[in-house]
């Protein structure tokens, strides 16, 4: 399942949903990222977070389709929010339940590490200095090269 | 053909999106984007440094050699930076 | 942060104390494991979980001390319950937050895989057969290797 | 010395918790076991598997050659299936 919003999301509420009535789930790994006051040294005061409505679907959805095929899960979701956010703020979800621990864990991470590298966001920082975009890090394609040679 | 701009890409050509006409010479990304610089100071400052451009036809990353056509969405952004 | 309970817990709850007011969170991750009904091709119908009590609190505190040694985290939190539980109940929640994802994920898989073949709990399962003690895995000890080279 | 017994070794044994006086002879974990296979029929079968028993020493984990004496809180239990 994903979801690209605007709104908050509840950790707790999404899990019970995504759960419910399965009792195959041995293990459930989670992934929540968060707006940081501070990045390279400099405080952040809030971000935007801009994406291409369309194409953030159809990748999500693909990133998803490709950790069932490789892992085991039982259920997975994705909650991605765009939009101005202020640091302590939600920015993601990313949730895998399998009946075994390392499947839930490898898939869940590979969806991260995925998403970074593939998924249409662009992040405005506002900072003293006044509004910068976001550079994408090496070490995020970096990550994505653990999953290729598999 | 809709052409769509984002992050500072958007910035710096001023626009978000927009309807042009294929031009008959244009059937590859990179002939796409020497014809966009073409277009004014704002698209050649966008377009400057190739290695910060990522192409997407149709919701798919494409590369340099990828054919364009007329009724294609296409989009040009930076590297994306999400999650 | 160690809990050894009887209860239930509640993970937005739980993870609402562990990041409330922290601003240099940037991910979060979390391992719940749940009582499944089948293992080893044999149905569950419920199971108890037997522990040590004072051993218990002294190896989660040693585990949780040696992934805060290792990774740089904000905060850290296990959970786990004992007595009896039945299919799709909760047994163990691990949460690591820290500046990085990777930090993040690395410190939670460690925990988890350290607190099982660590911590003194023992799973009796009920099955149609009778009640059935679980027996270690292999598995578990291989995955508790994976940290031991670093 | 307290000694306590763990999942099946308490099943087995028939009890969870005990007090005894360590004989004199008794110095380390290794003989400790040979001593409690002498107490009863329980005992001899819960300890006869000597590599599906773990034992711990004031909540630590501890090898058959580790010295034990009165005072200590001796724990006997299988492999942990926790988690």
């Amino acid at each position: 399942m994903i979801r690209v919003q605007q709104e908050d999301f509840d950790v707790g509420a999404e899990i019970a949903r995504l759960t419910a009535g399965n009792r195959a789930i041995g293990g459930l790994a989670l992934f929540v990222g968060l707006v940081r006051d501070m990045a390279d040294r400099e405080k952040i005061d809030a971000m935007t977070l801009e994406h291409y409505p369309g194409m953030t679907e159809k990748k999500l959805a693909e990133i998803e389709a490709e950790a069932q095929r490789r892992w085991p899960l039982e259920a997975s979701l994705i909650v991605h929010r765009y939009g101005r956010l202020e640091p302590g703020d939600n920015i993601v979800l990313v949730a895998c339940a399998s009946p075994h621990r390392d499947a839930a864990f490898d898939a869940c991470r590979f969806l991260i590490d995925w998403l970074k590298t593939e998924a249409p966001f662009w992040k405005l920082e506002e900072t003293g200095k006044g509004p910068k975009w976001v550079e994408a890090r090496d070490s995020d394609d970096r990550a994505k090269k653990r999953w290729v040679a598999d | 053909m809709k052409l769509m701009y984002f992050a500072w890409l958007r910035q710096k050509i001023g626009c978000g999106s927009e309807e042009r006409e294929l031009p008959a010479h244009v059937a590859t990304v990179e002939q796409m984007l020497l014809w966009l610089e073409t277009l004014g100071p704002g698209y050649r400052t966008a377009l400057a440094d190739r290695k910060s451009i990522r192409v997407a036809v149709n919701h798919e990353y494409v590369g340099a050699g990828y054919p364009v056509k007329q009724g294609d969405e296409i989009a040009l952004f930076p590297p994306v930076t999400g999650g």
